[in-house]
């Protein structure tokens, strides 16, 4: 267990942040100079002469959520893609699987999210969806070429014989055979869904343009970095350490599971 | 192999014309057009209506597809809407900064990204493996501004070593103007890359052939090249693919902050300026490239799972 | 000269002692034979040698090979170690070849390279192994796969060499063969320990056997094979076959590998398939499961015509035609207890309830003496035998009508064998289950089946009785492997 | 002559001065009479003249021209041009100013200056000899200067149509042209306002404002020109680089159309009125630095007309609001990043709405089809205006038949007051006119000026000679003859 602290840590404090912070902000909306350090502001002030601290405690809920779920969602659909086109034998079905999605990755993303921008602003799902349309390709294809190696293996075949179904035997030997390379990927992808999410409010999809959010603060701050890096510097450091976090937890857990794994054989 | 790579080029044809048509709709369906757009801020509804007409915006949609496939497909890109040059020149001018800053990029972030993935395996759980991937991550979780800000503060304003821009200089004539923005675009592709690549080498180097060839005394460096990694690389390739396409393409903020005329600034550039031409030949680079990139990462899928041949 | 010495080693995995306080030695110049009932610990014994052990498994005392001492961080290529399944220490993404000559070039200067890679392959039996030097793994036959193992074994002419069941898989005549090459590689100063079930190999070419019994390791004589005893196989009446197969033409990427084979199984009927190591015997297995789409022909299951490809059989086509890989180890996933993965035949293709299933398949295990402490183990904590043993009891639970097994017997000692074969026997004759044995074991042939068919360069060059095919065999591909696995004629040139 | 900023020793000449801009990428071009992003207007600057441009106080100040006579009816006007000559030797003569504006105003172009020089009655105006022009109007109009400072009046020779490599008569003569990247000019010894001390004359492009500040902090380019209030504060101190402020120069404000619900309630106008924290909306929007505005536009320009300053007043506002009916009301607030400071200044502005009950819902539009967009269907966006006489902002924005009327502000009695000023000779008379619009529009426009912010540069502490008093938009602003390298 002991071995879960640090990550643990990491993963919590942004985490609990995140959920509690809104229940101790306060709602005061009036604004000092912008950019300012100190002036009885813990972590100054931002873009817009608020506190600081108080968009911190304001800025993490929508984040962790819109970007947990968008990448859960990328990873329910494209996983099971993934497995689809790489293990079947039909060279049809996998073309009509993966080459419309090679379309979507040939579509330059930043004109994808202009459209959806002017088509449904506002929207957290819309955002989710965009997030899951731009990861979705890329896990596809890192996960069938993962299965297209593993789906010949004599194992496979040895269940197929047994007349298991396809899908069983993709979750429980293909999917399992790759859950490191799934488990490194699904790390940076978190993180990646973060910065897409503020990119994409930057925009006008998703997050309100006034509303907190720790990616969002990141971008908006920016700006006043040499003025008053608090701004910029706390809300990156927790998406930083959430981020580490994650992976460090991925990392830790695996490892754990093939220790047990090697001393129980 | 041949029959393949054919069967996908022509399928190539079909994935491009297929992004012609979307981004064609996608231009179409943001607000404002080029006639609104030159008409300027604070525009006189009169003039952006002349405009239109002048433009020949003012024709059905579908029309004007037509029109730009048919010469499109005569090899004819057309000119731009707002300037006076032609989509082949705005795209001959944009083509070559990006292709050197991706390509200079790809050429670091392959040994770079490999080498890092391949320590960290190898110190799996220890403290190189934890600082590795700490570090690479903490990275690829800042953001990419701010690291673009402190490098040039560190580098260009304070030390002076290098310029902080690419402003009125030529990239291939100084060197120096590539070495800040080169550094920047490296920072995230390298923490994904080399994760999977420490995640494919975790498992490669645990696999009996791996042991087996200890035994026989080959060099751990060629048991590590040639005999991890060949089984490791394969998800890798394949954000590699996806890291080329992205370099060439998707590097805005890096072509701003350093002023780097490319393509993601003229793709930027027309998008604003709804410059539906220029738009699509941008697109259409952007497609051929995405295409290729990824028909390369499907042949290395292929090569590095020989097995696979079976069944198809 | 003592190339090896073994003091006190004591082995522990789990809970059982496989080996209790072990003295021995290896002398150069010397074949050393290791004997011992599947699961015994032969294996774990020889990587204990190497310097391995996996976890689970407890090992102390000390062992010295060469005047140095080994342990994890031994230095590596000293001993030479042809592992006991070949298919798992090949890289599936390299080509044999350059594997080859990447441990070549450690050992001669470069020139040489080629002339040593194509010496090794000679030693082990590939004379024309030019032809596999571009070839993946997966585009050899069992046999041949061990073989390049072997030969990446001898290229650096180690000074110990622990081979691990390497006879297992080849037919009678490269066996013959390979065992005078031992002999010649023993001969040029090399120790040989030679762990393996093949007690007339023992007894050809080894110098010394030390058996593994109940956890003890003694010097000991080879004692006299025992033979199958002949089930008298009754006369068949002429029944509608079971299988047909007509015409069968099926291949690889550069050419057929089978070419027009015809067959005919009737219910109940036991056929033993012969060749030589490459003949396309497991081509022809595989065609018939449906795990390979052969290019023209027929399958029919009565009657019925078999799709080439698996997935359009129905359920119950799968139940009724089953397949026993020839590499046991590699057919089990490594993330679950072999016995959950035995037990999945039944509840797929049988109907049981998870339960029942699994109740159903330790029985079965245990009558083949694979106790459920064992299989509730994943499969890296089986033997080899074990696992073989498992894997039919996994077709078996199906219930077939036919029943393909690919030398499911290689990996057995002669008294697991034959129980075996005995329970083998039984289950089919209750049954009334066809059988398809593709074996190298000609007097296991002999004792079981009614019918034998031989392949030769994918072709059915002869068949007919069993008892008339050994005794009076016309081909002369039969008569190579009649002779070659009759003891007293090995190792002569044929 | 410009004044200059703290003195960087005595002028002197030569050297070359490299100005970053924001561009509009490989689209520009150096027609004069087609620019409308800053950097068309520098490199405009440099190449050509107009007859007039504006002094600090937006007032014409003559250039090419050396005074205009209007007749007493203000519908003829008589220029007489200075002594000027074209790079290729060329004089400037009447012809070329008939052509030009010609130009400019020919049917289906859509030229910048095209709507303030149709007041011109062309085929009516003539050539008296080559240093004068007689222009008939097609209406009196006292403030007809104006109109020939307006942003794109340049002045080419007869008969350009190709302007790849344009001839002006402006301090710098065309050396080379990238579109999107650099423009280069050299020292045009005999220009009519002396000729200019530096020998070259270097605008380069790049639209991110860090990389214009990070060029000019790594001595890359000597001057940079629209840096952020931020930048400012950051740099100003540290003495790396000289942080020039150019006065009066963005107007910010809000736009509510008056012409339908919910603000064509004058109670709701007015509750917005009072319901501004102007001092709040300076301190954090322009981060302390601009003027608190007092809702009527052109603040220190000629013609303003100064009221009691207006102060928040939330009590009042809720009354206001409450008469209007829309307590609780929620309203669509149009902003978007066309321009620095909008979208602050709508957050803040929802924040102090939420204290009367007030809900504005703001609302990110497209950041390129902003203005377009908001003069058609928002109900209340947020604004912002560069500088401008206050006729030109009267005529553009606030007549019936203005093209950018973006508050839908038509008004006959207002229009028929704008005419009476246009046909007043008399200064004092005009301006009292102009003040009783100004008044109206205090009271009920649908404009809500509520802060003015100062236009920044960036310059090398070796720059000598940038007029940091003169607004953007100005003569003196984005303009290098007078400007030298020390
Ligand atoms: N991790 C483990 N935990 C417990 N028992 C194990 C483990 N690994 C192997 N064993 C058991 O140890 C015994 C010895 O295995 P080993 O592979 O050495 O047998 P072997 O003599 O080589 O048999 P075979 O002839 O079948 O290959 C087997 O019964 C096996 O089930
Ligand atoms: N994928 C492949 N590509 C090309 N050749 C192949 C491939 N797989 C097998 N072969 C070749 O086909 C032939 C028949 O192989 P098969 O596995 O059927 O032999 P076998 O009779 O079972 O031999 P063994 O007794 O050694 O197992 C062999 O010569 C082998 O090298
Ligand atoms: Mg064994
Ligand atoms: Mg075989």
């Amino acid at each position: 267990m002991i071995k879960y602290l640090l990550p643990g840590a990491l993963v919590a404090v942004p985490v609990v942040l995140a959920l509690l912070g809104p229940l101790l902000a306060s709602e005061d909306t009036t604004k000092d100079v912008a950019f300012l350090l100190g002036g009885g502001h813990l972590f100054g002030t931002d873009f817009l002469g608020r506190d600081v601290a108080n968009e911190v405690l304001l800025g993490g809920r929508s984040l962790v959520i819109t970007a947990l779920t968008a990448t859960a969602c990328t990873y329910l659909l494209a996983v099971p893609m993934g497995l689809v086109a790489g293990m079947t034998r039909s060279r049809l079905l996998d073309e009509v699987l993966m080459r419309p999605l090679d379309v979507l990755l040939a579509l330059p993303s930043m004109l994808m999210l202009l459209l959806l921008a002017a088509l449904a602003p506002g929207n957290m799902w819309v955002l989710v969806g965009v997030v899951v349309l731009i990861n979705l390709p890329d896990v596809v294809r890192i996960s069938r070429a993962a299965a297209l190696s593993l789906s010949t293996r004599p194992a496979v075949e040895a269940m197929r014989l047994q007349g298991e179904h396809r899908a069983r035997i993709a979750v429980s030997y293909v999917a399992r055979a790759m859950r490191r390379t799934l488990a490194a990927d699904l790390g940076t992808r978190l993180t990646g869904a973060i910065y897409l999410a503020a990119s994409a409010s930057f925009l006008g999809v998703g997050v309100a343009p006034g509303a907190s959010d720790w990616a969002a603060m990141v971008d908006r701050n920016r700006s006043g970095l040499f003025l008053q890096p608090w701004a910029v510097v706390v809300p990156a450091v927790l998406v930083v350490v959430l981020s580490v976090g994650v992976n460090l937890l991925f990392d830790r857990w695996l490892r754990n599971r093939d220790v047990n794994f090697l001393e129980a054989r | 192999m041949i029959g393949y790579v054919a069967r996908r080029l022509l399928l190539g044809v079909l994935q491009v014309l297929l992004v012609a048509v979307g981004v064609f709709a996608l231009t179409e369906a943001l607000p404002g057009d080029a006639a609104v757009t030159i008409a300027g801020d604070y525009p006189d509804p009169a003039v952006i209506a002349g405009l239109r007409e002048q433009l020949g915006l003012d024709r059905p949609v579908w029309e004007r597809f037509a029109d730009w496939l048919v010469a499109a497909s005569q090899g004819d890109l057309g000119t731009s809407l707002v300037g006076p040059r032609s989509v082949v020149e705005v795209i001959g001018a944009a083509i070559g900064p990006s292709s050197l800053l991706a390509g200079l990029a790809l050429a670091l972030l392959v040994p770079l990204s490999t080498g890092l993935g391949m320590l960290a395996a190898h110190r799996e759980g220890g403290r190189v493996d934890r600082a590795i991937t700490s570090t690479t991550l903490g990275l690829y979780a800042a953001p990419e501004f701010a690291m673009a800000i402190l490098l040039v503060t560190v580098f260009a304003v304070q030390l002076g070593w290098f310029p902080p821009t690419a402003i009125g200089g030529s990239l291939i004539a100084d060197p120096a103007l590539l070495v800040l923005p080169v550094l920047v675009l490296l920072l995230r592709p390298i923490c994904s890359l080399s994760r999977l690549v420490r995640a494919g080498v975790i498992d490669a180097q645990r696999s009996p052939h791996v042991q087996h060839v200890r035994r026989l005394g080959l060099s751990p460096a060629r048991i590590r090249f040639c005999h991890v990694l060949p089984n490791a690389a394969v998800p890798a390739v394949q954000q590699l693919a996806r890291t080329a396409d992205w370099l060439l393409g998707g590097v805005i903020v890096v072509e701003a902050i350093f002023v780097v005329p490319g393509l993601g600034t003229a793709l930027l550039d027309a998008v604003s300026a709804r410059d539906l031409p220029v738009v699509q030949g941008l697109a259409l680079v952007f497609a051929c490239t995405t295409v290729l990139v990824n028909l390369g990462a499907d042949i290395a899928a292929r090569v590095l799972s020989p097995a696979s041949e079976v069944g198809r | 000269m003592t190339a090896v010495v073994a003091h006190d080693v004591t082995i522990t995995a789990g809970d059982r002692t496989l080996l209790s306080a072990a003295s021995f030695t290896l002398q150069a110049g010397q074949i050393t034979a290791l004997v011992g009932e599947s699961g015994s610990g032969k294996t774990t014994l020889a990587r204990v040698l190497l310097g391995e052990t996996s976890g689970g498994i407890a090992v102390s005392g000390s062992v010295r090979i060469e005047g140095s001492t080994v342990d994890s961080s031994f230095g590596p290529g000293t001993v030479g170690y042809i592992p006991q399944q070949p298919s798992a220490a090949l890289n599936p993404v390299r080509r044999v070849g350059s594997v080859l000559a990447e441990i070549a070039r450690l050992h001669v200067p470069k020139a040489q390279v080629r002339e040593r890679v194509l010496e090794a392959l000679r030693q082990a039996q590939m004379p024309d192994g030019q032809r596999y030097l571009r070839r993946f793994p997966h585009q050899l036959s069992g046999g041949q796969q061990q073989r390049v193992v072997l030969a990446q074994a001898l290229i650096g002419r180690p000074g110990v060499l622990i081979a691990d069941e390497p006879t297992t898989g080849q037919d009678p005549v490269i066996r013959a063969q390979l065992a005078t090459e031992l002999r010649a590689v023993a001969e040029q100063g090399i120790a040989i320990l030679l762990l393996t079930h093949d007690l007339d190999l023992v007894r050809e070419i080894a110098d010394r056997v030390l058996v593994i019994e109940e956890g003890r390791l003694a010097e000991s004589d080879v004692d006299s094979p025992i033979r199958p005893e002949p089930v008298e196989p009754q006369e068949r009446q002429a029944a509608d076959p079971v299988l047909r197969v007509r015409g069968l033409r099926a291949g690889h990427r550069d050419g057929d590998t089978l070419h027009d084979v015809d067959l005919e199984v009737a219910p109940g009927e036991r056929v033993a398939v012969l060749g030589r190591s490459g003949s396309g015997k497991t081509t022809l297995a595989r065609c018939i499961a449906g795990l390979h789409r052969f290019r023209s022909g027929e399958i029919l299951l009565d009657g019925q015509s078999l799709s080439p490809v698996l997935r359009r059989r129905s359920r119950e086509q799968l139940a009724r035609v089953q397949y026993v890989f020839q590499d046991a180890r590699a057919s089990f996933s490594e993330f679950t207890p072999v016995l959950h993965q035995v037990a999945r035949t039944a509840e797929r293709l049988r109907g049981l309830d998870r339960t029942e299933a699994r109740a159903r398949a330790a029985d079965e295990l245990a009558a083949l003496g694979l106790p459920e402490s064992s299989a509730m183990r994943r499969a890296s904590g089986l033997s080899g035998g074990e696992l073989q043993r498992a894997a039919l009891v996994r077709a078996m639970l199906a219930g077939p009508d036919v029943l393909i097994c690919d030398e499911i017997t290689s990996g057995l000692d002669a008294r697991r064998r034959d129980d075996l074969l005995g329970n083998l026997a039984e289950l089919q004759s209750n049954t009334g289950c066809a059988l398809l044995m593709i074996t190298h074991d000609l007097p296991a042939v002999a004792a079981l089946s009614h019918r034998v068919l031989v392949f030769d360069e994918g072709r059915v060059v002869e068949h007919g009785r069993a008892g008339e095919v050994l005794d009076s065999p016309n081909h002369p591909a039969t008569r190579a492997l009649v002779q070659a696995s009759s003891p007293k004629t090995a190792g002569q040139e044929i | 002559s410009p004044s200059g900023a703290p003195a960087v020793g005595a002028p002197q000449r030569g050297g070359r001065l490299r100005a970053a801009f924001a561009g509009g990428g490989s689209a520009e071009v150096l027609d004069p009479h087609d620019c409308d992003l800053y950097v068309e207007i520098a490199r405009a600057k440099a190449l050509f003249d107009k007859l007039a441009d504006y002094g600090n106080d937006m007032s014409p100040q003559p250039r090419l021209a050396e005074r205009w006579e209007p007749a007493a009816d203000l519908l003829t006007w008589r220029i007489t041009l200075r002594q000027a000559a074209f790079h290729d030797g060329r004089p400037v003569r009447a012809a070329d100013v008939l052509h030009s504006y010609a130009r400019i105003t020919e049917p289906g172009s859509s030229r910048r200056a095209k709507s303030s020089l149709s007041v011109i009655d062309l085929p009516g105006s003539r050539a008296v000899d080559d240093r004068t022009i007689e222009f008939r109007l097609k209406r009196p109009y006292a403030e007809f200067p104006n109109a020939l400072a307006t942003l794109g009046a340049y002045i080419i020779p007869e008969g350009t149509t190709d302007f790849a490599r344009p001839v002006g008569s402006g301090p710098f003569k065309l050396k080379s042209f990238e579109p999107g990247r650099a423009f280069l000019g050299e020292r045009n010894p005999d220009y009519f306002d002396g000729a200019p001390l530096l020998d070259e004359l270097e605008i380069v492009v790049t639209n991110d404002e860090a990389a214009r500040v990070n060029a000019l902090l790594g001595k890359q380019v000597e001057y940079a020109n629209d840096l952020t209030l931020t930048s400012a504060r950051t740099y100003e101190a540290g003495g790396q680089i000289r942080v020039l402020r150019l006065p009066r120069s963005n107007f910010h404000g809000l736009a509510m159309k008056v012409d339908r619900p919910p603000f064509d309630r004058p109670e709701l106008r007015e509750a917005m009125f009072h319901l501004i924290d102007r001092e709040e909306l300076v301190r954090s929007v322009l981060q302390g630095s601009g003027q608190v505005g007092n809702d009527v536009y052109g603040q220190g320009y000629r013609y303003y007309a100064e009221m009691p300053q207006r102060k928040q007043d939330l009590n009042r506002a809720r009354d206001l609001v409450r008469k209007a009916g829309a307590e609780g009301m929620t309203i669509d607030f149009d902003t978007s990043d066309a321009s620095t400071g909008l979208k602050e200044a709508a957050l803040a502005i929802s924040d102090q709405a939420r204290q009367i009950g007030l809900n504005l819902n703001v609302r990110l539009g497209n950041k390129d089809t902003y203005w377009s967009d908001i003069a058609k269907n928002s109900v209340l966006a947020s604004y912002r205006s560069g500088g401008m006489p206050l006729d030109s902002h009267f005529s553009q924005r606030l007549l019936t038949t203005s093209t950018t009327n973006n508050t839908a502000w038509r008004r006959p009695e207002f229009d028929a007051l704008y005419n009476t000023a246009q046909s007043t000779l008399d200064e004092r008379g005009r301006a009292e006119i102009y003040a009783r619009m100004q008044r109206q529009l205090f009271e009920e426009g649908g404009f809500v000026w509520w802060g003015v912010s100062d236009w920044i540069v960036g310059s090398a502490p070796n720059v000598g000679g940038i007029d940091d008093a003169s607004p953007a938009n100005t003569l003196n602003w984005a303009r290098f003859d007078k400007v030298w390298l020390a």
